[in-house]
């Protein structure tokens, strides 16, 4: 307990570097792959000689300069125009329709999940209702997620994104985040397992004794580790969403990577993935936050010597 | 003569295929010492729950009547209780919650793993005096007081039980007991895991604090020594299965 | 399995709601990759950019005769080295500006500033040489040497001046996604499809309120779709599907010739396959009956297939086509053995093996082929592994086609099987002149030949149909021994469009260039 | 997952499990090396007509759609079972080893590695992967070393409760050798359930990874992203099913059978699990 503050200051570390690691990682694949880069991004076939595109992408200052002028632009919010993927649309309007969509896509996740949550740290959610999340987690997101997208094609056709469709969408898209890949199930067993562990420690029964309640002496000793389980399962959603979205078609985050994967456009990759990194670099924060919040909480002491 | 804090009369208990205890009868009067002894497995622990009206077993109470004289003396805590197994005792555990920690509280024996060790001592003594019917004007200094009185430095207040001794916790769980201002004080063997100076030491402090606070207490002990050297009244359990009593 | 079938009913209803309104939505394969002219790179790109701007000459999807809807009167000059070209008045852009020689000249210019990263107008370069204006609405474009049919040359679509910075245009311009054009809609690229309102003009008055595309994926579920009236066209239709389209009364099976033609291309400059013999026995390997039975479904002996074998670089139909050629149809197993062996393959153990190199031949595939063929890759392959060939099979995506492969870097790939459509111009000079320079632009596994050189030269020169033909031809026969590809056939492509579409002409290649005659009644 | 599992014998599902995966393997055996020529005459036909499974669209038996998915996902699956296993391990016995600095920079890394977005990193990988040599093996080996974190942490965790250090000194009391302390009572008695836990997830994962890859590539008429295109993926399957879910297609045998193959590969890993458990 003496160095409390280590773990959320490696959460804090990891955090600053996430955003600047990943699109840094990425340009140096953009070096690594074989051919030069400018005709990597756009095939001299779309588009005919790559000096130009270098000189324009800054594509000939080396991947150095390179990540200077475009981390400079992605600070202010110029991600360049997409090149492959929609070609000439700029990627911060992408990602201005993509990084809503998806925190939307994950609120919508996050109901069913935080009501197992809750649902399991007030013993409300029977454990006897565990395996049934089970056998629904056993599903993978694929096969999850051609029912829901076989469900939206029926009821809306298979052109149509505006409106209900894309409301349809993203709840179907929320559904089968939260229940397949054991999301929801690993949410609750997680959360039920910790606080059944420290409803089994002495003082707690000691603390009924004294008339206290479980929970008020539980909740904040278990808090670090559930904060943990909670980002651990909002960063397992955040990686579904790419799949999900790229089959439901849903204009999210992960759909633009997938997207920009394919199409090999390295610009809206670089920018999808930094914003990828830049959510789960959030999640950092705020788990360090509330391990912090726990931490003063717990060495909160009445001011004493006054008499 | 004022009334008895608690009158727990004909106490039987069933655990699946056994009795734990039968027909235990215990009195206690304020402003006196009354031990509960024992050997061990002759329920010394579960009888003082149960005083507390926390039963846990099931099929759990067969028999007996809990009052509170000095709370109301026509009250049986135990109405509706008996042979109602493990549904009615959690009514009762509800009911009776707001008498835990008030009218009667309780410090428990291997302190340093009883109290909550994500809250620092002072927190915990601060919780307790929260509980009392008429609040002090400063929580600090009561709390203060209160760590004094079991020869505790005011500044474990800012500790957590982890970076206490054994001693110093048993003494902040003796704090923690008589911060609530108790009527009763029901005190689990408090001189385990003690060596005999400290053991000694803790008893006598802790039937100095809780006379000075004017309560009653009733001792959980097999220590021979302490039970004569103060209790003024002794209920001696024997195991049902009529095991050897002890003494 | 109840539930299934109640959505289903449902969703009929849906697909059927999803149609209505004054719009008509259709489906393509895939969707344009960009609006922008200049940067057309798939069918999908220029069916689309022929809704949103016109081409200076285009050809009658009708009679095939060269025509204009934005040239008021044109005459050559300067020997034929030039034309002077003067547009209607009253065009409008699609901004509502006016069009005016200016734009004429400024897309010439565009096409010939070397800061345009277009392969397009890098073809253009070798044709135009500039552009002035002549008062306000003539101008004089130069050629840079007289060609016999100079007004073909002249199919490019015009660029409004004041949608750009400067004549160095590049793909990433939101021109690209929304442009603006003077053609008879406005055109506006979403992330899910593109929607075309309709813009009347002196020149186009469109009878169709709306256009919308969206992709359609699996085209079997297209076809369903249509039925269901879920869209009214699809652009493609499967040769295997057509027959559940004939089957229905609301959806008519529209033809339209691309002049597209199959092949495989073969790594003339590796190992064993620069050796003739080798290519001719691997041509005569292939069993192109059963192929096209199993691919595309054409049933052996049948009338009038989609499907007409080739021996050469053009569509039978084609003025080009060499018809002393003959076709191989079946595989003739004995012959080929007998060509690999002199070519000094010899087999161990069943399979083929080159200096005692065993041999693994590395077959790929443009990938969107499997949907009008499907399988073909691996019939290929099976009949090559039948002959006897290790091999290994990779589909290729559209956009790895157009990065590695057409651009002479197909590295250790042995065969391709790929498809080339013709455009105005039915020229294969980029395919088989060897490359450098402005030549063999498009050819894939750098072919070089200086005999077919020489013919491609003398096409180049010719002055005369006639003259043009007779070179082709030769280049036909010497292509059809040299087999730098193996021919395989054409396959004519079919739309399907719902009967209440009226008077829909498509046009070869471009598609919607007759698009204003169409009609929607609901 | 939790005490009920350890009054069954590790027999049964140690069985099931063998079974699970032995058939995934004589699966993968069998497959035929390209896919054989179609025949449109016999499209759709159900079991019956074409055992063991039916056919596809193009009249192919769908036991070459199970034999070839099976050898494009079996040792890969395998392979990241492994690494995840190995790192688990590790990660144990360096806390009961109580080497403070080593372990601080394990968890450093795992807080890193942990925290990036698995699918994310996925498809940047398969964005880098030469398209002429596609595999699932690098897919695999990725997701598995971003999946070891977590199992590391768990392991660790396991290896804490035994008391770190302290324990191997009381064991070192008795006389034990190291190896025998690390080998036997550090990671065959305790780090067991945990680690083979999740090395079984983790395969389980990757042959999901596989499919999801390929249906998407499937879908939009791509090259796959896993295998060579002269195979076929169990997504296959799943995309011949969802005709019949959307369109009533008669191909409800293919869902059917890509569902019967997802169960199979669950199941295996479930009884991999429960078997480590298992007293």
């Amino acid at each position: 307990m003496t160095r409390w503050w280590i773990r959320p200051l490696v959460r804090l570390v990891a955090a600053l570097l996430l955003p600047v690691a990943v699109p840094a990682i990425l340009t140096l694949l953009i070096w690594a792959l074989p051919g030069d880069p400018a005709s990597i991004i756009c095939p001299p076939e779309t588009c005919g000689g790559s000096a130009g595109l270098a000189e324009r992408w800054h594509l000939d200052d080396g991947p150095m300069g390179f990540f200077r002028h475009w981390a400079a632009g992605a600070l202010h919010g110029d991600f360049g125009r997409s090149w492959r993927m929609l070609q000439g649309v700029e990627v911060g309007e992408l990602l201005a329709e993509a990084v809503p969509t998806t925190l939307v896509l994950l609120a919508l996740a996050g109901v069913p999940v935080g009501l197992g949550v809750v649902g399991a740290v007030t013993g409300r959610l029977p454990a006897k209702a565990d395996p049934l999340f089970h056998v629904l987690g056993l599903m993978p997101s694929i096969v999850l997620g051609l029912a829901a997208a076989a469900l939206v094609q029926l009821e809306f056709g298979a052109g149509a994104f505006d409106g209900s469709a894309r409301w349809a969408r993203l709840v179907g898209g929320a559904l089968v985040l939260a229940f397949s890949d054991g999301a929801l199930a690993g949410a609750v067993t997680g959360t039920r397992g910790l606080f059944s562990a420290e409803a089994r420690q002495r003082y707690v029964g000691i603390a009924v004794l004294r008339g206290e309640t479980v929970l008020s002496n539980t909740l904040p000793n278990v808090a670090p580790a559930l904060v943990g389980q909670l980002r651990a399962r909002v960063l397992h959603l955040l990686s579904g969403a790419v799949i999900v979205e790229a089959l439901l078609e849903i204009n999210g985050l992960g759909d633009l990577l997938w997207g920009g994967t394919i199409w090999q456009d390295f610009g809206v990759v670089l920018a999808a993935a930094t914003a990828f990194a830049v959510l789960s670099a959030a999640l950092l924060v705020v788990q360090a936050v509330a391990e912090v919040l726990v931490a003063l909480h717990v060495r909160r002491a009445p001011a004493v010597g006054a008499e | 003569m004022s009334a008895p804090l608690v009158v727990l009369q004909d106490l039987t208990i069933r655990a699946p295929g056994r009795l734990l205890v039968e027909g235990v009868e215990v009195v206690v009067e304020p402003g006196r010492v009354t031990a509960l002894v024992g050997p061990s497995g002759s329920g010394k622990s579960l009888t003082a729950r149960a005083l507390m009206g926390v039963l846990d077993v099931a099929p759990g109470l067969e028999r007996g009547s809990l009052r509170y004289p000095a709370l109301d003396p026509s009250k049986d805590w135990y109405d509706g209780v008996r042979g109602g197994g493990p549904r009615a005792q959690a009514r009762l555990l509800e009911a009776t919650r707001a008498l835990r920690g008030a009218y009667l509280s309780y410090s428990p024996q291997a302190a340093s793993s009883a109290l909550n060790p994500g809250r620092t001592v002072g927190q915990q003594v601060a919780l307790a005096v929260g509980r009392r019917a008429s609040p002090p004007a400063s929580l600090g200094a009561e709390v203060t007081r209160l760590l004094r009185a079991v020869g505790l430095d005011p500044r474990t207040a800012a500790a957590l039980p982890g970076e206490l001794s054994g001693g110093q916790c048993q003494r902040a769980a003796l704090a923690i007991a008589v911060a609530p201002a108790p009527r009763l004080v029901i005190a689990d063997e408090p001189e385990t895991g003690l060596d005999p100076v400290l053991r000694r030491a803790v008893t006598e402090l802790l039937v100095e604090v809780v006379q000075s606070h004017g309560a009653g207490l009733l001792l959980i002990s097999h220590h021979h020594d302490t039970v004569s050297r103060i209790a003024g009244a002794v209920v001696r359990l024997r195991p049902p299965a009529g095991a050897p009593e002890e003494l | 399995m109840a539930l299934r079938n109640a959505l289903r009913s449902a969703g009929v209803t849906a697909l059927a709601l999803a149609g209505t309104g004054a719009t008509l939505s259709y489906h393509e394969v895939s969707l344009p990759t960009t609006l922008n002219p200049l940067f057309a790179a798939t069918m999908s790109d220029y069916r689309s950019q022929e809704l949103v701007f016109d081409r200076l000459w285009f050809h009658d999807a009708v009679t095939n005769e060269l025509k204009t809807r934005i040239v008021e009167k044109w005459e050559l000059a300067e020997g034929g080295k030039a034309i002077k070209v003067t547009l209607k008045s009253g065009l409008k852009w699609h901004d509502g500006k006016s069009m005016s020689a200016k734009d004429l000249c400024f897309t010439v210019r565009a096409m010939l500033d070397k800061g345009t990263p277009s392969p397009i107008a890098e073809g253009y370069r070798g044709v135009l040489e500039g552009c002035e204006v002549q008062g306000g609405n003539s101008a004089l474009i130069r050629f840079t040497r007289v060609f016999h049919n100079p007004r073909e040359r002249l199919g490019f679509a015009i660029l409004p001046e004041g949608a750009f910075q400067s004549t160095a245009i590049t793909p990433d311009l939101d021109f690209s996604a929304h442009p603006v054009g003077s053609g008879p809609f406005k055109g506006s690229r979403g992330r899910r499809g593109v929607v075309f309102d309709a813009f009347a003009n002196v020149h186009h008055q469109p009878g169709i309120a709306q256009l919308q595309l969206s992709e359609g994926n699996d085209p079997l579920i297209q076809v369903k779709t249509i039925i269901n009236n879920g869209v009214q066209g699809i652009i493609a239709v499967p040769p295997t599907l057509r027959p559940d389209v004939s089957a229905s009364d609301e959806v008519a099976l529209k033809s339209y010739d691309l002049r597209s033609w199959w092949f495989i291309a073969v790594n003339t400059n590796k190992g064993f396959l620069a050796d003739k013999r080798v290519r001719q026995a691997l041509n005569l390997m292939l069993d192109r009956s059963k192929l096209r039975e199993l691919a595309i479904g054409v049933k052996p002996g049948e009338q009038n297939s989609p499907c007409e074998f080739i021996s050469g670089p053009f569509v039978q139909s084609s003025a080009y086509y060499n018809r002393a050629i003959p076709v191989v149809e079946r595989s003739d197993r004995a012959r080929s053995d007998k060509l690999l062996t002199d070519a000094g393959l010899a087999k161990q153990g069943g399979s083929w093996t080159w200096k005692g190199q065993s041999i693994n031949l590395k077959i790929g595939m443009l990938a969107p082929l499997n949907t009008e063929a499907p399988d073909l890759l691996s019939l290929i392959g099976n009949q090559l592994g039948e002959g006897g060939f290790k091999r290994v099979e990779n589909k290729i995506s559209e956009d790895e086609w157009n990065r590695q492969i057409l651009t002479g870097q197909a590295g250790d790939y042995d065969l391709l099987v790929g498809k080339w459509s013709f455009g105005l111009v039915e020229d294969v000079n980029d395919q088989f002149h060897s490359r450098g320079g402005k030549n063999g632009k498009v050819n894939i596994f750098n072919y070089a030949n200086p005999s077919v050189d020489t013919v491609l030269q003398e096409y180049d020169r010719a002055r005369t149909d006639t003259a043009a033909q007779d070179a082709y031809h030769r280049l036909h026969a010497t292509l059809a021994d040299d087999l730098p590809y193996l021919f395989l056939w054409k396959l004519d492509t079919k739309s399907a469009w719902r009967t209440g579409v009226r008077n829909n002409i498509i046009a070869p290649y471009h598609y919607f260039t007759e698009i204003d005659g169409w009609r929607y009644d609901k | 997952m939790s005490g009920a599992g350890r009054r069954f014998s590790r027999w049964p599902s140690g069985l099931l499990a063998a079974a699970g995966f032995g058939a995934l393997l004589v699966f993968a055996a069998f497959a035929p090396e390209f896919l054989p020529d179609p025949d449109p005459s016999r499209a759709w036909q159900g079991p019956g007509e074409m055992p063991p499974f039916g056919a596809d669209d193009r009249g192919r038996s769908l036991w070459v759609y199970a034999t070839q998915g099976a050898s494009i996902l079996a040792w890969p699956a395998l392979l990241a079972g492994f690494v995840v296993a190995l790192l688990a391990v590790f990660g144990g016995v360096v806390r009961a080893t109580g080497a403070a600095r080593l372990d601080g920079w394990v968890q450093g890394m795992g807080e890193v590695v942990g925290a990036l977005p698995r699918m994310v990193v996925v498809l940047v990988v398969a964005l880098i992967v030469p398209a002429d040599s596609r595999s699932l093996y690098p897919l695999a080996v990725t997701w598995a070393l971003l999946a070891a974190p977590g199992a590391m942490d768990e392991a660790a965790a396991v290896a804490e409760r035994l008391g770190g250090s302290r324990f191997v000194e009381a064991l070192r009391a008795h006389g034990y050798s190291a190896a025998r302390i690390f080998l036997l009572h550090i990671v065959g008695y305790n780090l067991r359930p945990v680690v083979v836990r999740q090395a079984a997830e983790v395969s389980m994962q990757v042959v999901f990874l596989e499919l999801a890859l390929s249906y998407l590539a499937l879908a939009g008429d791509r090259p796959s992203l896993t295998h060579a295109d002269s195979v076929m993926s169990w997504a296959g399957l799943l995309s011949q099913g969802y005709t019949w879910l959307v369109i009533d297609m008669e191909s409800g045998h293919a869902l059917a059978l890509g569902l019967g193959l997802i169960a199979l590969v669950t199941g295996a890993s479930l009884a991999v699990s429960h078997a480590a458990r298992a007293r």
